[in-house]
């Protein structure tokens, strides 16, 4: 049942992500984004897929993100 | 007036006042033979409308060059559209991705 | 087993890698690239056909050892013909394209070795990748193995966009491959619907699986399947709505990198078209959807040339008509037409890099590109100015040079067909390019001088003269000996209009 | 009554594709525009790893003791996935170097929209 939640969260926070006007917010969201989808990779029965998709975008792809609005402006104008 | 200006002045009209580029002898000639090209190159390949229709054809050809003399610079309007803007290009690949679905979907479901 | 088959793609992979590794001994990069990047075109000549299976996992039916301890769950049923490895099929048809496009990418390297200031480098490094995954894109008989080498060619391209310092560079690559992160995952979409109907990748499978009634063809989802598969066909080789992004990329590359960018193009659209035609030719639909992109292309791409007045650019949307003539061919669905349109493809591969390169040396000397600054170069250069001369009247199809051959093999092929309405626009559509050529070459070579035109460097370097006239040859050759290329596509074509793969 | 959890995750799927089609198209800033993009490759790969899921199934590994054919019968199918493995270090890198653009043309133009950066 949980993996509905996680389905849920998926999108939200995709949606969430594309609203907030602080892109350093964004960049959380899509962390979160990524890392519901994962689990979703878990319960699909892809446990090797679940790890790369759980260090790549619930990690680095964040991580990116954050760099990349570190480098230029925090808010959207 | 003689015709030349004509054109000139219609292709400036088109281009508005935002462009700068100087409107040579050799720019205006390049503009009359893609235009040239463009209506008859679209016209030939209308006449293939005939493998589905001879009717369909002659009513889509004789619609079409009676369009096409009626707004007849179209390539000015042709160059501007085909510019090099993300908004512009995005849409037309939006507007791609859409026809291609429903033509391969609908098209091959309802032959 | 054949080891040559994976060396195609090795050996440039292996080039990209350790070429800047001798960083600074210029004499020695230069020695070992022209060396390397001469074994390209040579390693398809030496090879021989086969397939190549990577790890060794032939098909079950061919390795009987293996087959005899399986149960007949296994051995009994399909399972047994299909292809467990990644597969790499090179015939007689990958043999040319592999030495084609071998051919332009070592004159490219070999031109922007002495054009540019550094031999090592990133743009090296670009360019060698780049081949590799073409080469691979050419070969592989895997649609997923085609999609990972489809987004390194599309980095690749990028990357050589980036190196060029043209102004507007970044702009145009950021575009690119905006546009790219939306159309490349919508073609692994398509793959992988193609993958959850058929339960594969492997191209030659998934025809037997669709011919043998293990899954029905009239699916809706392979239809939906089909037209994702044409739409990244569409943006991998530029043709509209990607048009104007694709112009726009050889417009902001180097002369020398745009060369290679249109091979990597005119190779794409040819073998994904090939995909496109091997898998989806049961749909009727699937041709007609050919055929009018690519007269849309023709139309459209030979119309915007004209009006531009950048000679890159003008060049770039030249290529992107001509791609329309390649796909003309292979929508006609005929042997005829699809041999006539994939030599036009082997054509054109030579003639725009021809031309880019040619027309290389005039903003390799002025650093100008707007036929509204230049002026005046035939006096500078003649030989030079001769050469574009014959790359312009090999592209329009002037009788001696090797377009003339295919674009009189795809009229024909279009009047057998039926369809003479083709023919005629294919000829209207040669005299603008003419037309449009020789409004460049006028702006450029013969008009005399503008005051204000400064030059940067003097000569142009003596490598970029030879590998001019080492496409001149290949140009005159074809076009003498037009069954030296058609004999190789011809198996290829026959099997692709008989539906037999 | 409850959907089918393949059939939920294939609409989770084409949901992000649509939502990162939505923000490349639409949205103005570029950051949004590169986050939007990413969304469609995870919605494309959550596509890939659905389509290999099996109701009921097990994991792909085949420990001693089953039977090959009770194996073959309820292991998910692994093709899909070692696809998505490959898809997603794609992606990643390709984000990144867009990312990379991105900071050099803040550099040199000093704004974020699309409209000012990548108009004509």
């Amino acid at each position: 049942m949980i993996e509905y939640l996680f389905m849920l969260t998926a999108v939200l926070g995709a949606i969430l992500a594309l609203m907030q006007r602080d892109l350093l917010k964004s960049a959380i969201l899509v962390g979160i984004s990524g890392a519901s989808i994962a689990i979703l990779y878990q319960y699909l029965l892809a446990p090797d897929v679940a790890l790369t998709q759980a260090i790549v975008g619930a990690a680095i792809i964040p991580v990116f993100f954050a760099l990349a609005v570190y480098k230029t402006r925090r808010m959207e104008e | 007036m003689n015709l030349y200006d004509l054109i000139v002045k219609k292709i400036k009209d088109i281009q508005g006042a935002g462009d700068d580029a100087a409107i040579t002898n050799m720019s205006t000639s390049s503009m009359l033979t893609a235009e040239i090209t463009l209506i008859s190159s679209i016209l030939v390949a209308l006449v293939m409308l005939r493998m589905v229709s001879k009717i369909l054809m002659i009513v889509a050809v004789l619609v079409v060059l009676l369009a096409a003399l009626v707004a007849m610079p179209l390539m000015p309007r042709f160059k501007n559209e085909q510019n090099d803007s993300m908004a512009a290009m995005m849409f037309y690949v939006m507007l791609a991705l859409a026809i291609v679905i429903t033509l391969f979907y609908w098209g091959n479901l309802n032959v | 087993m054949n080891l040559l088959i994976p060396l195609m793609v090795i050996v440039p992979i292996l080039c990209a890698l350790f070429l800047n590794l001798l960083h600074k001994k210029d004499r020695t990069i230069k020695t070992i690239a022209i060396f390397l990047a001469l074994v390209l075109p040579a390693l398809p000549i030496l090879a021989n056909y086969g397939l190549h299976y990577f790890g060794g996992y032939a098909p079950l039916i061919e390795n009987p050892t293996l087959s005899n301890n399986l149960p007949s769950l296994i051995t009994g049923t399909a399972l047994n013909t299909f292809h467990p490895a990644i597969t790499y099929s090179f015939q007689s048809a990958q043999k040319i394209f592999v030495f084609i496009l071998g051919l332009v990418g070592l004159l490219a390297v070999f031109t922007s070795l002495f054009e540019t200031r550094r031999p090592s480098g990133v743009y090296g490094y670009m360019m060698f990748m780049g081949i590799a995954a073409v080469t691979a894109i050419l070969l592989t008989d895997d649609i997923f193995n085609l999609y990972v080498f489809f987004e390194i060619a599309a980095l690749a391209t990028v990357g050589i966009v980036l190196v060029s310092n043209v102004k507007g560079n970044y702009e145009t690559a950021l575009k690119y491959m905006i546009l790219g992160s939306i159309a490349a995952p919508l073609l692994l979409l398509g793959i992988a619907l193609l993958l959850g109907v058929t339960g594969n990748v492997n191209i030659t499978d998934i025809i037997y699986s669709l011919k043998n009634g293990l899954v029905n063809p009239q699916n809706p989802v392979l239809l939906m399947a089909c037209g994702l598969i044409v739409f990244g066909w569409l943006y991998g080789s530029g043709l509209p709505p990607f048009h104007t992004i694709k112009s726009a990329i050889y417009s902001k590359a180097l002369p020398s990198g745009a060369a290679l960018i249109q091979a990597f193009s005119v190779f794409i659209f040819i073998a994904l078209g090939i995909i496109i035609l091997r898998i989806f030719s049961y749909l009727p639909f699937s041709q007609w959807v050919i055929l009018g992109v690519s007269l849309l292309a023709m139309i459209l791409g030979i119309t915007m040339a004209i009006v531009q007045t950048d000679i890159k650019r003008m060049i770039g949307f030249l290529a992107v008509g001509e791609l329309g003539y390649i796909g003309i061919g292979l929508g006609l669905g005929t042997a005829f037409g699809i041999t006539a349109g994939l030599f036009q493809a082997v054509n054109e591969a030579i003639i725009t890099a021809f031309l880019f390169i040619g027309f290389g040396t005039v903003l390799y000397q002025t650093r100008v590109s707007d036929t509204r600054k230049l002026g005046g170069m035939m006096a500078r250069n003649p030989v030079v100015a001769l050469l574009v001369l014959l790359a312009g009247f090999a592209m329009a199809g002037v009788p001696p040079l090797n377009a003339f051959q295919s674009k009189l093999m795809l009229i024909q092929a279009s009047i057998n067909a039926g369809f003479p309405e083709l023919g005629v626009i294919m000829i209207l559509l040669s005299i603008v390019t003419f037309m449009t050529f020789m409004k460049a070459f006028h702006a450029v070579f013969l008009r005399p001088k503008p005051a204000d035109l400064e030059f940067k460097n003097e000569n142009i370097p003596k490598a970029t003269i030879i590998a001019l006239v080492v496409f001149m040859v290949v140009c005159i050759v074809f076009g003498l000996f037009p069954q030296v290329v058609t004999s190789y596509l011809q198996p290829l074509a026959t099997s692709l209009a008989g539906g037999i793969v | 009554m409850v959907i089918d959890v393949q059939i939920a995750s294939l609409f989770t799927a084409v949901s992000l594709i649509i939502i990162g089609i939505f923000a490349a198209a639409f949205l103005d800033n570029l950051i949004k525009k590169v986050i939007g993009l990413a969304f469609i490759g995870d919605g494309v790969n959550l596509f890939l790893i659905a389509m290999g899921y099996k109701p009921g199934g097990i994991v792909y590994i085949y420990l001693p003791g089953m039977a090959a054919e009770w194996f073959s019968q309820n292991a998910a199918y692994p093709l899909p996935f070692a696809m998505v493995l490959t898809s997603i270090v794609i992606g990643a890198s390709t984000m990144a170097v867009m990312l990379g653009i991105i900071i050099v043309l803040y550099k040199k133009r000093g704004s974020l929209s699309a409209k000012e950066i990548l108009g004509e």
